[in-house]
């Protein structure tokens, strides 16, 4: 059977050349990088030439750069860190209805510490509006975090222009840059932040490997305790073969960013319309300020996860806001922060596109996921068009 | 995730639809858990339910377990459906996942509301 | 020039059936475990399967099992959250003298937000005694950390006896079992631990992961937040190769456990009685309780760097408890706790021995340390031999 | 971790011994971080350092460190060792790690001592 993986979102394939550049490291150059010997400084050398890989693409210095196990492990550490470390001049948080939950519920732990946390909400189309979040600023803001790309609708938000407010309001800014990675161009500069998080599997890297940019002069709080590794940020032995991923990775991601994106934007279009085309659909985030490669249609009357095992059923790979996917009782914060039903964003349907997808991949969900609409809908007993042929 | 039980059931649901004239129709569910499950029930002079539909709105297991139900219960008596719980259900489809036991596995619940609105027409019917 | 590696304590050679374990994982099975289309349940089944793997290994049950990214952050896991979940009870904390730093510096963090730490000592070998953990419980006592087995000096601690006594006055257990997993028979019920760290790269798996033993019934307070993976306890998406790595690496460890540990004792002895045969030498750690492959002996009057550097230059890889190969000023703790001198802790020098290592290896490093200690001593201005010459 | 010119002086230090009957010895450093240096002097009568030699307990860099300082002090005039600083022992090196800059680079000091010893021995025997 034809298999199409439409989840590149979730995670991506990694690239055949991040591979080569990890197997020497996780073959035969296995030294400890705290080692002083030939085995450890070769390590250790791999993993000082990944951070400049990585600094380089963001535009950053190598010792602003902090490996760590993910992006839930990055803004963990940031918010946290920052918290923790500002606690002297305010306690006040501001984030956004849309984060990961990762930065959410790092929030809403700190809540329960002290801290006060402003959730601003978004449109419509899940986007923040930077006027919101000055508007939550107080004499006790330490800390906005706002992400940079959304992970289920795409919606990219202004992040220079809130940036550019936090430093107008002297405040330290974070931002959950993990969707944007190898998509859209992320400067740390350009972006005015002061932390930004990422993860290699999200841009056809290792998984288990992130990492957080912290400006210098930027003070954390530690919370995690052991080696001196990672300027004691982030202790525990490093992860060479995935550090060394992760240098590859966003190297190669950010290199030919544009080209694919313009590839990507393409078979996007294409796969919304298609989409669009089918009766009852809608789609959910913003029409132009979106990921090259996200696509997130509702589809009435049906709900998401007998849509996404029909769809593997076909060989295709999709994800969805629903809530019996997400192991919750409630569909997606995302689509229902974005004022959508609960029909709606039960019925949401996330394609994502990546580096290996093909217009043909694009005609095949096409082509299948019609009847697979039609049979379920055939099921519902909400869809009108049941009615319609009872009578 | 799902047995191969569950998969076929979802697959090819058995008994989806509607009973026009229905003797029972029950319903559970609703929106905001993303779960809604119809159940029509035609029986016949002996109390044995000579025909079962179904129409659900959810995710796999409450599609399955739909389905399994209609089966479970067809040519069966109306006391001995009314017996048929939702733990029944799931074993009957070698099991589900834990996440899914809730919410998503309420056909036994659908299957009563059923009954219970065939015992009132039936009642209202001797009372006219 | 002939490389002999001898800080198997410090890290592995990945095994390569792990390697060929892990490799479809990070190629072509490279979905999100929490996905649930066919990419994503290969992956978790994947993950499950490693979990079955590690229990096993452990005589546990698969779900009492939470996959990290490494032994630092399960010890962190384990102790903060044992610490926050239970401050009801009591906020009294035991450990020894001679942890890790992660174990040693979390239970210090915690000192500074109130708790109370007892810091057992340990006697020459580096041994804890049991009664000394019995006489420093109070009614306040919590938590019990005491590691299994010593990662510079190889002292196997009485895990039993004193697990025996935290169940006697109903206290929760962890121990770290990083240097014991594939070195020494590891049993959760024999050792009555509660909890147990481990860590892959240790015994030829991968880099960046391990796992915490959470027994049954154990309740932890989590401080990462994000998805609901690892049951909360530990969120972010699964790095599936390496979790197949090292459900694989431990199978393998754990399952030749007597032939290799008795092959490597004799290697160690044959090391250990040459290097004691060199004038002015001791050993450190334990004489018979001691890990099959470490070998610590301080030379008298030469710094551990020096060693290591005028080693590295004939090829073998090495270790010491040297304040220079640390990044802090004072020679390490664990040599220190068990009452050596400065000098006598400067000049460690730590050799373990892992599965590659062959007799020719033991006959090479003994063959050019006698030169190399005799040139360092000759520079030495504490060396009498020295004196002797002069005059 | 250590540059080429490091691991030269290290694996082929100049200057190692004592000097009998030496004009000066100057001695830095503690058995506790683990450093210990102690350098001899020859002075002739012209104020120039004739001959220089060290010994060291201490790592890599602190052996390296001492023996470029006998290199670079060898043929000056007792004024213009005094000139000489760690900063600049360290950068005669072509640098050292940072966690190496403080403990182990005292080879001037060490340099200083002797030079303070020789002209406190000088003092005395000019009051004799
Ligand atoms: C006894 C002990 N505990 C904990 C650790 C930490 O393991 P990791 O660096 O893999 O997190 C190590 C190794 O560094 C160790 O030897
Ligand atoms: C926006 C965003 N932030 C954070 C994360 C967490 O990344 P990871 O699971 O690799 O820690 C993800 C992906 O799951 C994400 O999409």
């Amino acid at each position: 059977m034809r298999k199409v993986y439409l989840d590149n979102a979730a995670t991506t394939r990694m690239h055949e050349e991040v591979f080569a550049a990890m197997k020497p490291y996780l073959l035969e150059h296995y030294g400890n990088p705290s080692s002083i010997h030939s085995f450890g400084r070769q390590a250790r050398k791999a993993v000082e030439d990944a951070r400049e890989q990585v600094a380089a693409a963001l535009g950053a210095e190598p010792r602003e750069i902090v490996f760590t196990s993910g992006a839930t492990e990055a803004n963990n550490l940031a918010i946290r860190g920052i918290a923790r470390a500002q606690k002297n001049k305010g306690n006040h948080l501001i984030t956004s209805a849309v984060e990961h939950h990762a930065v959410l519920d790092t929030c809403k732990a700190l809540a329960k510490e002290g801290f006060t946390v402003t959730v601003v909400p978004v449109d419509e189309y899940g986007m923040v509006d930077p006027a919101a979040v000055e508007a939550a600023i107080t004499d006790q803001t330490i800390l906005v975090s706002i992400m940079l790309a959304n992970n289920e609708v795409g919606t990219i938000n202004p992040i220079a222009e809130i940036g550019e407010i936090c430093r107008k309001h002297n405040l330290i800014f974070h931002s959950d840059a993990v969707q944007g990675i190898g998509n859209i161009p992320v400067n740390v500069d350009n972006l005015k932040v002061d932390l930004l998080s990422l993860s290699a599997h999200k841009f056809y890297g290792p998984k288990g490997i992130g990492a957080l940019y912290v400006r210098k002069g930027t003070k954390l709080d530690v919370f995690n305790f052991g080696g001196v590794q990672e300027r004691k940020l982030r202790p525990g032995t490093e992860n060479v073969p995935a550090i060394v991923g992760l240098g590859k990775a966003i190297e190669l991601a950010t290199s030919d960013l544009e080209a694919e994106a313009a590839k990507l934007r393409v078979l996007r279009d294409k796969l919304i319309k298609g989409l669009l085309a089918i009766e009852a659909t809608k789609l959910n985030g913003h029409p132009e300020k979106r990921l090259p490669g996200n696509v997130n249609v509702s589809i009435q009357y049906i709900e998401g996860e007998s849509l996404l095992l029909s769809l593997d059923l076909k060989g295709v790979a999709a994800s969805s806001g629903s809530a019996c996917t997400s192991g919750s009782l409630d569909p997606s914060h995302v689509l229902m922060a974005m004022g959508l039903d609960h029909q709606t964003a039960h019925g949401s349907l996330r394609l994502t596109l990546g580096r290996d997808n093909t217009e043909e991949d694009v005609d095949y969900v096409l082509e299948v996921l019609p009847e697979i609409v039609e049979r379920l809908r055939a099921m519902s007993p909400i869809y009108t068009g049941n009615e319609i042929k009872r009578s | 995730m799902y047995t191969e039980k569950v998969m076929d059931h979802f697959t090819n649901p058995r008994n989806v639809g509607e009973i026009e004239n229905a003797d029972g129709i029950g319903e559970v569910g609703n929106m905001k858990c993303g779960d809604i499950m119809r159940i029509y029930l035609k029986v016949n002079e002996d109390d044995i339910i000579e025909d079962i539909k179904f129409r659900t709105f959810g995710c796999g297991a409450a599609i399955a377990t739909s389905s399994a139900i209609t089966e479970m219960v067809k040519g069966k008596t109306i006391a001995e459906a009314w017996e048929i719980s939702n733990i029944q259900v799931a074993e009957e489809l070698g099991g589900l996942p834990p996440s899914k036991m809730h919410c998503s596995n309420l056909a036994a619940d659908a299957l009563k509301n059923a009954l219970r609105d065939l015992e009132e027409k039936r009642a209202a019917q001797k009372t006219e």
